[in-house]
C-alpha cells in the first residue's frame, strides 16, 4: 500500500473539507465561546456530522457501519483540526468505537446504531493524575455481588460532562504500575453516584473531573475480560492516540497556512516580510516536520487498518507512538511560529492563531504527551 | 568620611515615613489594579491609597529628583537614594505608578519648554493627570517610524492645532488615561524618520475612541485607539515639528533600561518544584517523568547561566563598559527563555494547566501567563528586531 | 499472465551468474577502496574482480539498459530489473562502480553526439577509461554557475581546440581518473548561466594537477585540481558552446535521485545498542545517563518519522504525485538528522569515542564519522540553499 | 566584585594573548601533530609558559606561587583555548594544584616548585568508563603493609604518558556509586607495575589507559585523607571544570572570531554571505550563547575564589556545574554553526574550524559533559 491517500479517501478529504468549512470554520467555535456555550460543542452540527457518515466511519459494515479505517477517520479529524471544529468525534467515533469493538455484543449493539446516528457520545475516563499514564490506574472496582462497584476520581475527561455513556479504566486486580488487573467498564450517564464537574480548558473545550463514590454497576459492564482491560484500552487508546495525531496535524497545518499567507502579505519597512531569508528558512523547517509529521500518522493509520496478529499490532502500536509524539512536536512548533510571525497580531484574540495554539496544547496532552510517547518507545527498545 | 547632612536626611525621612506612610501601603501591591494609578477616571481602593498619594505629592516625593516647580521634591541623586532605601526598609509601596513619571516626564524635562514643563509635570507629580502613549500602529509595530497617523494643521479662535486622524495600537491603559503622548506624521513627504512629531493632547474628546484589546492569554491594559479629527494645540508639540523621532528615540532608550529582569521566572514556585507536585517522584527519587526531567534540567542550566549573564550585563553597563546594543541580546535571551519556561510550566501542570477558569488553576493562571509570555518576545521589539539589531551592531555584520 | 519471455531470462541469468559470478564477488563491497573503479591506472584487488568485470563487460552487463553498440547489454527495463534481482538474490557486487556510468553515461546519452556516444561511452562500459567530474570552484559552491575557468578557443595542427586554465575543486578521485567531464567559461560576457559549456578532456597531460584534499575527518577521495593551459579537443564538446549549464542542470537532477537514503543511520548498531553498549543499565533497567537517554529518544522518534516519511516521498515520487521541490526538504532533513545521529554516536561513545587511531576504535572511527558527517548538510547543496528551494518552489514565499 | 575582569586581569589576558599568538598559535598544533609527535604538546614551550607565570597562577604566595585565583587560571586557559594550544596546562598547574592544596606538605613541598619552574606535569587517574563518574570509581587500593596496592584501569588520562606523577583515585571501602570509601594517591612516573598506554585523540592529543598490576604505595602517598578523597577530589574537580569551561570558551570564541570574519568576506551568487539575513540570525543566536556561558564561567570561578565555608563551596560547586554545561552547549553549537558557514572550505584540514571541532569535543566530554553536569544539578536539586 503507497503511503499517500488513495482516491477514495482524497475524495474523503475533499467531503469533509467543504462540509467543515461552510458548516464548521473557525467561525463557529467563536460563536460557541462567545456565547459561554455549556456543551462544548453544537449537537445539531453533530447530527450533521452523523449525517456525513463520519461517525460510522469505524464501525463495520456488518454491524451498520461504513467499515473503513483510521485513515478514513484520520482524514475527517484533521480536517476538524484544521477548523477547530468542537466536536465529540475522536472519543465517541474513534476511541470508544475501537474499544468496543473489543467489548461484548451488548455494547457494540446498544451503543453503535446511536453512534453512527450521531445521538449518542460516549467520553473516556481514564486519566487519574496531571499526566497520561494508563498503567498507573489506580482507581479501584471491588467486587459486589454480580457486579462492580467503582470508587475514586477520574481527571481530563474530555466532555464527560455531556456524554451519554463513560468507558472507564478501573483496578479489578494488582496495582498501579501494573497493565494486568486493569478493567474497563461501560457507565451509562446519570448512573447513580456518579457526579461530572465539567472544568472549561484554555481552548474553550470542556473536560470534566468525574467523581465516583460507590458506583454501583453490572458485571455486563464490564468491556472485554475482567482484569484484562489493558487489550481494549490499548485498542481504544491507539485509535484515540493515531486520532489525536491526525487532528494536531490539522491544527499544525491550519495554523501554518493561515501564517504563510500572512508574511506572504504583511509589510515592515515596506517590504513583504515573507521575503525576508531568515523568516524563509524558519518556515521551510517548519514545513519539513509538518510533513514529517504527516508521514508518521499516514503510517500509524495504515498500520493500524493493517492488524492481523500480535506482531503487527505490536509494529502498529510503535507507530502510533512515533505519531503521537512527532506530531506534538511539529504542531507546537508550528503554534510558536505562528504567534511569533504573525508578531502583535497574533497576541490578539482577534486573530485565529491563539485559538490554534491553544487547541494544539489540548490535543498535545490527550493520551499523552511527546515526552510520554518517545518515552514508552525507549522502554520498549529496552533502554 | 560619613555624610553628615546625607545623614540627617536619612534620620528626617526615617522618622517621616514612620508617621506618614499608613500601614496598609506598607506590603507590595498585588497586581497592576492593585497600584496606585491616579487620574481624573481613578478610584482609590481605599482611604490609604489616597492619604499616601497626597502625603508623598505634597513633599513632592513622588517625584523626589524633579525640581519643586515641576511638583519634585529637588533631592540630590544621594538624596533620592536614601529615600528609596528608607521605603524599601519599611516595604513602602510606591505612591504612585505613572508613564507620566516614567516616560513623559525624562522626555519633556529633555525636550519640553519651559511653559510645557510647568503646565504639565506637576499634574503628573501629583497624579491628577495620568497618561498613556501612542507609538505603535497595526502597520507600524517592527518598523515604528512607518506609523501613518497624520496631523494637519489649522487654526481657528482657539488658536492653532493640528487635526488628528489615524490609529494607535498597543496603547497602554488608553480607555483610563487622561491625556495621551503620541507621534504622529506632520510631514508625509519628508524620509519616515524626518516627518513624524511628538504631540500631547486631551483624551477626552469625541474625536478620540480607546478600545481595549482581547489578548488570547483574556483581558488586557492594552487599547487600540481611533482618532477621528481629534485636537491638540500647536503649544503642545513637544520639540520641533518633524523632529519627533528623536524625542521618541531617547524615550525608547529609557524603554530598554528596564528589561535585564527578564527570564529570571517570577516569584513563586520554581520549575523544579511544579513538576515534582504535578508530577510525583518515580525511580531513584527522581522526577516521574524522566524525558520531562531532562528538558527541566537543561532549561535551569540556561536559566542559571542567564542569571549570570544578567548580573554581568548590569555590572558593565553600570561601569559604562558595554555596547548598548548588547541589551537586545539580554532582551532575546530573557524573553525567549520565559516563553520557555512557560511551555515546561505547562507540560508540567498537565492537564490541570489546561483550566481556563477553575479555582484549583487560580482562574487558569498557568494557561494565561503562559499565553502571556509569548508577547514577551513581541512587544518592545521582535526577537527578529534584536537578532538583528545584534547581528548589525555588535557582530558587525554587513547589509 | 505470467511473462513468458521474462521468465526464460530470469532462468539463463541465474545460469549464467551462477556460473560466472566468482565466490569472492558474492559479498559487499567494505568500502570504496574495496570496489572495482577500472581506468588505466586501476590495480585489481584480486583476479577474482578482474574476472567479474571482463565477463560482464564481455556481456554489456556493465551497462544492462544501454545498447550494445555502446557497450551495453541493451536489455529492457523489465529484463534490466530481473538481472538486478538476481544479482542481488547471489549476493553479487556491481562489477564496476564509475562515475562515467553514473553521471556522464545519462548526459551524453541525452545530449551527446553519435560519434560522441561511440568514442566515449563503451570504454566506461568496459572499466577502461575512468571519469571525474569537475564542477565546484574554490569561489562557485552553492553559487555553482559563478564558476570561473575559462576555455578559450585555439587552433593548430592537432585542430581546434579550448585552452582550459582554472581550477576545480571537490573532484572526487581526480588523481585516479584518465578524463575529466567538466564545466567551463566559454563566454565571459554572457550572463553566468549563458557562458558556460561542458567539455570532456583527457586528465594525463601536463597541464593538468589533481592534488588530493584532506578533510577535517582525514584523507578523502577529494581532490583539488589546477589547469594551466590544458587542452580540450573541441569534438569533445558536449551540447552547444555556452549551453553547458542545461546538461550540468540535468545531470544535478540525476544526482538528487539519490537523496532519500539519508538519515536512516548506516547499517551496524543502532544508537540505544550503541548507548547501552558504552554507559550501561542504571535505575529502572532504563540507560544509565538520563538525559542521554532523553535526547536519544527523542531523537528516535524523529528517525522513526522520517522513515516513514521516506517511504512516502519514494511512493509519490514514483507515482508522480509529488512536486520535484520536495526532495530538497527531504535532503535537508535527512542529513540534519544524520548529523545529529552522529553527535549523539560520539555522546554515547564517550571518551572511548575519541580515540583516532586505536585499533579497539577501528582506526577512531566513530570520530571520523562523526566528522564526516558534517559535509552531508554541504555537499550536493546546503542545508541553506535547500531551504531557499522549500520557501521559494514549495511555499512559494516571495522575493 | 562586579562580574567583569579587573584591570589587573585584563592585563594578564593582553599578556597570554600576545604570548600565544606569537608561540604557540594554531600552527603550532599542526606543527606538532603533523610531525607525529608522541609526547603531546612541546616541553621548551612549557617551559616559557612556566616563565611567563602560567603554572603558578594558583600556588599560594606562601609556597612560592603567585597566590592568584581562577579567574587568572581561566584567563590563560581561555586564551590558550583560543589557540588550540596543547599543554598540560588544565591538569598541571590547575586541577593536580587543587588537589595538592588539600593533601599533605609532603606533596607540596615536592610538586609545588616543579610545577611551577615548569618541570614537573601531572596526569588525572580518575575515570573508568566511556562517561565521566567519579562516584562510580570502583579501581581498589587494598592496604597492604603500611601502604596500599592498587590493582585495576584508569581510561581518559589526560597526558598520562608524560606526565611525572598521576593522581590516581581509588576505591579503598564501600563500592561504585558512593562518594564515601574513595582516596586519591599520589603515584610517580616510573612506578612499579604501572603502565599508560597513550591513545591519540581526534584532536591530535593524548589520553592514556593506565594498569594498575599492583602497583605498590606508601601510605604518604595519600593525598588528603584515606577513605575521604572526596573532598580535595571535589576540589580538583571543580577547578579542572571551571577550567575546561574556560577553555572550551576560549575554542567557542575562536572558532566564531574566526567564522565571523570568514562570512564578512565570502561571496556567493556574488553578494557577501554575511549579509543573509538567517546567517546573521544564527550568528547573534550564536553570540548570545557564547556570551551566556562567559558570564557562567566567570561566575564559578569567582566563586570558587570566594570560597569561605561549606555554603560556599557548595555554591562554587554549582556554579561550576553550571559552567560546564553551559559552555558545552554553546561551544558545541560555535563548531557546529562554523564548519556549516565555512561550507566546503570548512570540511578541509586546510581550514582551523575542524580542529576547534575536534578540540571541542574532547573538552565538553573531560571532566563530565552537559548532560552529566545538567543531571547533577537535576539530583541536587532534589528532582
Amino acid at each position: 500500500m503507497p503511503l499517500y491517500l488513495t482516491d477514495d479517501q482524497d475524495m474523503l478529504r475533499d467531503s469533509a473539507k467543504g462540509f467543515l468549512a461552510v458548516k464548521a470554520p473557525v467561525a463557529h467555535l467563536r460563536k460557541l465561546r462567545d456565547a459561554d456555550d455549556a456543551a462544548g460543542y453544537d449537537p445539531a452540527l453533530w447530527k450533521e456530522c452523523a449525517e456525513m457518515g463520519f461517525t460510522s466511519i469505524l464501525i463495520p459494515e456488518a454491524e451498520g457501519g461504513l467499515g473503513l479505517g483510521h485513515v478514513e477517520a484520520g482524514v475527517v479529524l484533521e480536517e476538524m483540526g484544521r477548523n477547530l471544529t468542537p466536536s465529540p468525534m475522536l472519543p465517541t467515533a474513534v476511541a470508544a468505537v475501537a474499544a468496543l469493538k473489543k467489548g461484548g455484543a451488548q455494547h457494540r449493539d446498544k451503543w453503535f446504531p446511536k453512534i453512527a446516528s450521531g445521538d449518542a457520545t460516549v467520553a473516556l475516563a481514564i486519566d487519574e493524575g496531571a499526566k497520561h499514564d494508563p498503567a498507573a490506574t489506580a482507581m479501584r472496582a471491588e467486587r459486589s455481588g454480580n457486579g462492580f462497584k467503582l470508587s475514586g476520581r477520574k481527571r481530563f475527561v474530555v466532555q464527560g460532562h455531556t456524554a451519554d455513556m463513560l468507558i472507564v479504566a478501573a483496578r479489578t486486580a494488582g496495582s498501579a504500575g501494573e497493565s494486568d488487573g486493569i478493567t474497563l467498564f461501560a457507565v451509562e450517564k446519570g448512573t447513580a453516584k456518579m457526579t461530572a464537574d465539567p472544568r472549561r480548558l484554555a481552548d474553550s473545550s470542556f473536560a470534566a473531573v468525574v467523581e465516583f463514590d460507590g458506583v454501583e454497576l453490572d458485571a455486563d459492564a464490564v468491556i472485554g475480560e475482567v482484569d484484562a482491560g489493558w487489550a481494549p484500552l490499548t485498542a481504544m487508546l491507539c485509535a484515540g492516540r493515531a486520532g489525536a495525531s491526525a487532528e494536531l496535524l490539522g491544527v499544525g497545518q491550519g495554523t501554518t497556512d493561515q501564517t504563510m499567507a500572512y508574511i506572504k502579505e504583511r509589510k515592515q519597512f515596506g517590504v513583504i516580510i515573507g521575503t525576508f531569508q531568515a523568516l524563509q528558512h524558519r518556515a521551510a523547517h517548519l514545513y519539513a516536520e509538518l510533513e514529517v509529521a504527516r508521514a508518521a500518522t499516514l503510517k500509524a493509520q495504515q498500520l493500524l487498518d493493517d492488524i492481523v496478529d500480535e506482531k503487527s499490532a505490536d509494529r502498529a502500536r510503535r507507530a502510533v507512538h512515533t505519531a503521537k509524539a512527532m506530531t506534538g512536536l511539529a504542531t507546537t512548533l508550528a503554534v510558536q511560529e505562528g504567534v511569533q510571525m504573525h508578531a502583535g497580531v497574533g497576541m490578539t484574540d482577534e486573530y485565529d492563531v491563539g485559538l490554534y495554539m491553544k487547541r494544539a496544547r489540548t490535543l498535545a496532552e490527550l493520551f499523552g504527551d511527546t515526552n510520554y510517547h518517545a518515552d514508552r518507545l525507549a522502554c520498549e527498545a529496552g533502554y | 568620611m560619613p555624610d553628615i547632612d546625607l545623614d540627617s536626611f536619612r534620620a528626617e525621612t526615617r522618622a517621616w515615613l514612620e508617621e506618614n506612610c499608613p500601614p496598609e501601603m506598607r506590603t507590595p501591591a498585588a497586581s497592576d489594579d492593585d497600584q496606585c494609578w491616579g487620574g481624573r477616571k481613578f478610584t482609590f481602593q481605599s482611604e490609604a491609597q489616597k492619604l499616601w498619594l497626597e502625603r508623598m505629592a505634597a513633599k513632592g516625593w513622588t517625584v523626589p529628583d524633579w525640581a519643586p516647580e515641576y511638583g519634585g521634591g529637588g533631592l540630590s541623586r544621594a538624596e533620592t537614594r536614601v529615600l528609596h532605601q528608607e521605603m524599601a526598609r519599611i516595604k513602602a509601596r510606591s505612591p504612585l505608578s505613572s508613564f507620566g513619571i516614567w516616560m513623559l516626564g525624562p522626555a519633556l524635562l529633555k525636550y519640553g519648554t519651559e511653559d510645557q514643563k510647568r503646565e504639565h509635570l506637576p499634574p503628573i507629580a501629583r497624579g491628577e493627570i495620568r497618561w498613556c502613549q501612542g507609538y505603535s500602529e497595526p502597520g507600524a509595530g517592527s518598523d515604528l517610524a512607518g506609523l501613518q497617523t497624520r496631523a494637519v494643521s489649522a487654526t481657528d479662535e482657539g488658536g492653532d492645532y493640528y487635526i488628528i486622524n489615524g490609529q494607535k495600537v498597543w496603547t497602554s491603559y488608553a480607555d483610563k488615561a487622561d491625556w495621551i503622548f503620541c507621534l504622529v506624521r506632520t510631514d508625509p513627504e519628508a524620509p519616515k524618520h524626518k516627518g513624524i512629531s511628538f504631540i500631547l493632547f486631551d483624551m477626552d474628546q469625541p474625536g478620540v475612541e480607546p478600545k481595549p484589546i482581547r489578548l488570547i492569554s483574556g483581558s488586557s491594559p492594552f487599547c487600540e485607539t481611533f482618532f477621528t479629527d481629534a485636537r491638540a494645540e500647536k503649544k503642545d508639540l513637544v520639540y520641533e515639528e518633524n523632529k519627533g523621532w528623536d524625542v521618541a528615540k531617547y524615550l525608547l532608550g529609557h524603554e530598554r533600561e528596564m528589561i535585564s529582569g527578564m527570564g529570571h521566572g517570577g516569584g513563586g514556585k520554581t520549575l523544579p518544584q511544579m513538576a515534582l507536585d504535578s508530577v510525583g517522584v518515580g525511580a531513584g527519587g527522581r522526577l516521574a517523568d524522566p524525558l520531562m526531567r531532562a528538558e527541566i534540567a537543561m532549561f535551569e542550566v540556561r536559566a542559571a547561566a542567564y542569571r549570570a549573564q544578567a548580573e554581568r550585563f548590569n555590572d558593565e553597563w553600570k561601569a559604562g563598559r558595554i555596547n548598548p546594543a548588547v541589551s537586545s541580546m539580554m532582551k532575546y535571551y530573557g524573553t525567549e527563555l520565559n516563553k520557555r519556561r512557560n511551555e515546561l510550566a505547562m507540560q508540567a501542570g498537565g492537564t490541570g494547566a489546561l483550566e481556563w477558569e477553575s479555582e484549583e488553576s487560580n482562574g487558569g493562571k498557568s494557561a494565561r501567563d503562559w499565553l502571556r509570555s509569548k508577547g514577551n518576545s513581541i512587544e518592545g521589539g521582535t526577537s527578529e528586531i534584536q537578532l538583528n539589531i545584534v547581528a548589525k551592531r555588535v557582530l558587525e555584520l554587513p547589509g
